[in-house]
């Protein structure tokens, strides 16, 4: 049992937490949201040159090998600065993806050019009028020859307009499988949209689009079993970057009782305050202990795996919402103007708590398992 | 006892009722159904609608153009203008600045601004919070200081809702920092285009701009634009503070709101967007919420009916405000919740996402700019402090 | 639209109220439930006397014809003093039994009785190892010639060891039935227990037990809609019961915050309590609200009439639980001792929660209804 | 960093398990699981057994029969007798008096009272709390006045656990009252066959007898009989109370009661006693508690993983007492909720109502007496002050 960073771990922690004091300040942050795309390419440099674009894949793809903890270091410290580059969507999500199914080939193609900074991916398949966590897409692929055709349309893609290439999710007669699909295809058309948290998003329409056979990622009947592994790495990570941004919030929030006044004293001499403040870093606690669990548990069996991660999302989906509410009350109307970080975070983990199953749906799955236990 | 209401009562309904059916313009309905944006012509073309009826200021004095309605149809058309789909109007128009001026202004300020004001012909905001009185609204600082016939203010006002709309300003100044606090505040009316006033937009985490600072450079303000005496203005304010308890918790909104989550989770269930166990979750939520709100309903009725009877709790209105807001807010989450993750997404190009589903872009926004019904118009926390000495007596 | 007593309403509440301060005192309830039998012979004649108990019979039967305001006049001011008596059981449960199911014979040999004070009755209808809301009882009833035969056990049987008389549901070949059964009869067996609130109760057995044709409430097969709505009634009378209940926990607790004095202040002056207490008092409020909805509904069409008091049961369920805890974490330890009110109270409140369907129950009644709307 | 035990720790555990499984008494095993009462003499049984292992007072030091454990072993060892349902003995002797004269006492003291204390030969009670100090102990009134080479004792304590059965009690008293109140407390250990000691029974609402007022009317009590110096009670009583963090969540025990809740649920929809929905409802309940003390399981092993590298964040104590209380408060509503309307009936002849199912009966009163644990050791609010003050400052 052990809860200390190795040396390595640590230097990693002080680097990406150096990156985001120097570079995302909460104004800067605001300017790259308003520029073109959304996001700061110069940033993802910037990341790449730090080496951190690799540091989940395998040392053999040129990455460096990093596990569960080392997402959970960097998307901690994202969630801390609220970094809007695609992180989350090319190194956890669709990096995911290419780690668990895809050939050496597939591999060889695009892990070195993520690394560099060069390739920016995300994984499209969300879809209008689908139950919320279906695997049920109607996007359709029909086999052309050695290749594919794909036809439907996929929503709420992040980072999707920016996006080199998307990782879709369509049904073959043979069930459903992924498909890497570059976006300047012909048939392709892909629409920038904005999510609430200022991740830029897309809606991508896909019109008779032509694929080559190794466009696909695995085998068909496989994207069920590939995507519910993508979305277990990528719930881990969110949870990271939600104990970031809570315990931001949760900074901002007691620096704000300090040092506003009312009434002639700090108003964090309101003992109502104060104990509503304890009850913040209670929740804030009790999820950073489930972010280890979740980040610690990626490599255990899958049951096990699952219902840790899930426990996991629970409850970082319960105490942001909490800290969130919390943090704008207590900073009144300040808390829910642009011009606050705090509210910015509320936003995003409101989001977090919404992708991927929120709460209610991962404890049902709990449930049905008769609980945590193995 | 009994809940029903008169004959009377129920003949002022129908009247009301269909009245709003008539007249209230379509498009204007259908914004509100979506929640979108209400521009500043579509508040005022409703406000004018009303006025032209007699029905756009009914808790004036009769003199003024008001009802002498009861507590009860005064909740009636509350809760009947909700259900409709109606918009609010101007509170700040409507709830305080006609009654102040009704009630301590003096003759040529009745003359002079009581119609424009029910008619929406001026468009007044609110200047009482500042950068270092929130909660504690007496801190406030902006000073005014007499020259001759006019007060020259210097200062600024932040969280002025709709500023960038607005004709005038009531606002309240500090004539004199010799004594405590709530003393020395001056209750102005400020006209808008006065040279030395600078309204800057603040940006609100719904993507919405209602709220403004309002900045002062040696700003005149003729000595009879001032409400009362000099020196009173905590007085006239907290008259107006406390003045209307038959609305404050927003029943008929939120009933109104009920019944369009309800409508809503059943669409997503028939068109199989929930799951069996989904649909069961969100539908005990529902079923508690609404507990708790015909609680807050029967609790507000109980509050309407003792006014009537001229009896007055001094601390109700403080609870339908803490529990009306609470219920608010707690819909806008379960909204949230209906729109899953498809909501992520806010802007035009969402449309497209969702079949034109209004409403499920909106779900965010909704719930983000919700977090201010229990920061505005008197914090919670204040509000607590309230019932907490009532009942402690300290 | 009237929540005003009429002066009729208004003496009654006085009466009833100078019962419980003249007779209930906190001490007084103590010995009462410490004595013979657990409840007071002598507090029920003056009940009597005082007319309270005839009051919801109807004047044919000798009563006073009152309805739901006035039986949630009686019962909120014994939630107040926590009484004991079997007015719950006697006149408001057998009661409703009786008015709404009993012949006119059947009516006449037990109503002026039970208004004189010399007929305790209550209804034996809970089984071991029945499911909570079941009218699927295990107590069988034969016919044997012009007459029954009852076996089976009751348990938690309000007052049932007091009682002349008690209702019991028993299956017979058309269907459910409700039976009224003395308990002196052969083959009746009696056993005192008792609730953690203070109430008396009983588990009942029956060994073949020889009834007359007239003992038969209604006909073979209405026994499960007789009992809804007896529980209906109940269930109107238990809210009210509970909104004095909190009440007097609010009092005693806002009282106990102005005079216990820690750190040299009353604990009265600490922020997080006063707003706690605030929260009190809005859970109270709404649940008086709501004992005004059940009593005014009493009389409404059915489908209407039980969904509002499923919501004021909901509603006295959730405050019940909160005023309770909350009451007794304000007093500290004093709030767990026996010695002391506001630990009875919750632990009445704690059980009005428990019978007759608890909050959770209750949502789940709406819930499948729609909603409350009509 | 990893989650996993060290191999030595597994031994260890596995060493922890199989003793308490064969040396825990069947009939003690059967009380404990259906919450039934223990008697003095079952808790003394226990307390020799451990001792004769050497495991009856890990966390003294080891010179006085204490192990020198890790506190990840520490935490193995109370989990392990948590779930192997063996009584905890009684903190009073084990984390209480042990260790202060272990650390404070004199020779002699040592010499007399800690071989007696492991092995429970005698049995301690804590006189702090008194009728106007509760939550704030330094305001205690109970006075000890030197006389001679004793002093003598007059005033009341109150909310004493098991004084009933106790040979001893450790008990502050004021010595002075001239300074601050948390000067002139003096900490003393008084026999309690001393002429003048009264113990009075209080009944709790779960029909308990564990607390007592004690009255001391001019109790003698040599001075050799006194911890440290006069006036520095205050001091040790502190050292006291900040002492056991390993323990404070009390994760073992809740564990162990989910596991129990788990088994009831499911016997009770075999026996069909619960519709479909009732069962899902209380199974995504479980789900709801289970998530939430898995992670305050992990928070209180951060914590102890701290501990073992020497790093004390101050407030985690009071953290882990917070929610870990919370916990354990939500499983007793959630075991009354299981039995339902039969656990009404609390008494013996509800056996008979039950099927001989203990934990019917035995549910309510558990839900009761446990209301206090958010209330005794530091009162929740106490708590979170002290939480407040780390994180503000002030």
């Amino acid at each position: 049992m052990n809860f200390e960073f190795s040396e390595e771990q640590q230097m990693l922690a002080d680097m990406v937490d150096r990156f985001v004091a120097d570079r995302y300040a909460f104004e800067t942050r605001q300017k790259i949201m308003a520029g073109d795309g959304g996001w700061s390419r110069e940033n993802w440099s910037a990341l790449a040159e730090l080496g951190l674009l690799g540091l989940p894949f395998a040392e053999e793809d040129g990455g460096f090998g990093g596990g569960g903890v080392e997402t959970m270091i960097i998307m901690t410290a994202l969630g801390r600065g609220l970094v809007i580059e695609p992180y989350l969507s090319t190194v956890v999500m669709a990096g995911a993806a290419l780690r668990n199914a895809a050939s050496q080939e597939q591999r060889a193609a695009r892990i070195p050019a993520i690394i560099a900074g060069s390739h920016i991916m995300s994984l499209a398949h969300q879809e209008p009028a689908m139950p919320r966590h279906s695997f049920d897409v109607a996007t359709t692929a029909r086999r052309a020859g050695e290749g594919w055709r794909l036809d439907g349309c996929k929503i709420s893609v992040p980072h999707g307009a920016g996006a080199d290439e998307l990782i879709v999710s369509a049904q073959t007669e043979a069930g459903m499988a992924l498909f890497l699909v570059p976006t300047k295809l012909s048939g392709v058309d892909v629409v920038r949209a904005t999510g609430y948290d200022g991740t830029p998003l897309a809606t991508m329409t896909l019109a008779d689009v032509a694929l080559p056979g190794d466009a696909l990622l695995g085998e068909p009947g496989q994207g069920e079993a590939i995507l519910a592994r993508v979305f277990e790495e990528t719930n881990a990570a969110l949870v990271a970057e939600a104990v970031g941004a809570m315990r931001e919030t949760f900074d901002l929030t007691t620096e704000y009782l300090k040092t506003r006044t009312q009434f002639d004293v700090p108003i964090g001499s309101f003992q109502a305050l104060r104990h509503r403040a304890v009850d913040m870093l209670i929740e804030l606690e009790l999820s950073h202990s489930m972010a280890i669990l979740a980040a610690l548990s990626l490599d255990l069996p899958g049951d096990q795996r699952r219902k840790n991660i899930s426990a996991a999302k629970v409850q970082v989906g319960r105490s942001g919402r909490m800290i969130g509410q919390e943090a704008v009350q207590m900073h009144g109307a300040i808390g829910i103007t642009s011009e606050y970080k705090v509210g910015h975070a509320f936003k995003r983990l409101t989001a977090i708590d919404a992708l991927l199953g929120d709460a209610d749906h991962h404890i049902d799955l709990i449930a049905d398992a008769d609980g945590l236990a193995a | 006892m009994d809940l029903d209401f008169t004959a009377e009562e129920l003949a002022f309904r129908d009247e009301v009722r269909s009245f709003f059916r008539e007249a209230l313009p379509d498009d204007l309905r259908a914004k509100m159904i979506e929640r979108r944006h209400l521009e500043k012509d579509d508040i005022v073309r409703w406000q004018r609608i009303l006025n032209a009826r007699g029905w756009a200021v009914p808790n004036w004095p009769v003199e003024y153009g008001g009802q002498a309605w009861s507590p009860a149809q005064r909740y009636i058309y509350q809760e009947e203008m909700a259900l409709a789909h109606a918009p609010e109007g101007s509170p700040f128009n409507i709830n305080m600045i006609g009654p102040i001026i009704a009630r301590f202004g003096t003759d040529a300020q009745k003359d002079r601004f009581l119609a424009r004001i029910a008619n929406l012909d001026d468009w007044w905001c609110q200047g009482f919070s500042e950068p270092g009185a929130g909660s504690d609204l007496a801190a406030l600082k902006t000073r005014a200081t007499r020259d001759g016939d006019d007060y020259v203010i210097n200062g600024q006002k932040i969280w002025t809702t709709q500023a960038q709309h607005a004709d005038w300003m009531f606002a309240l100044v500090r004539t004199d920092s010799s004594g405590r606090k709530q003393q020395g505040i001056t209750f102005l009316l400020l006209d808008m285009k006065t040279p030395g006033i600078t309204v800057r937009p603040i940006e609100t985490i719904d993507g919405g701009h209602d709220a403004n600072e309002v900045f002062f450079d040696d700003v005149r303000v003729p000595v009879e634009n001032r409400i009362g005496e000099e020196g009173r203005g905590w007085d006239y304010a907290k008259a107006l503070l406390g003045g209307e308890r038959s609305g404050i918790a927003r029943i008929g909104l939120s009933k109104e709101r009920l019944i369009q989550l309800r409508a809503l989770e059943r669409d997503l269930a028939e068109r199989g967007m929930l799951t069996g166990r989904e649909r069961d979750r969100l539908r005990r939520k529902l079923a508690e919420v609404e507990v708790e709100l015909r609680a807050l309903e029967l609790t507000q009725l109980r509050v309407v009916a003792a006014d009537a009877h001229g009896a007055h709790a001094g601390h109700a209105a403080s609870i339908l405000k803490i529990k009306g807001t609470e219920i608010q807010q707690r819909m806008t989450e379960l909204v949230l919740e209906l729109a899953g993750p498809a909501g992520l997404a806010t802007d035009a190009q969402a449309q497209a996402n969702t079949a034109g589903e209004g409403w499920v872009e909106a779900a965010a926004p909704f719930y983000f700019t919700m977090r201010k019904v229990s920061i505005f118009g008197g914090a919670n926390e204040i509000q607590r402090n309230i019932v907490a000495k009532s009942i402690l007596g300290f």
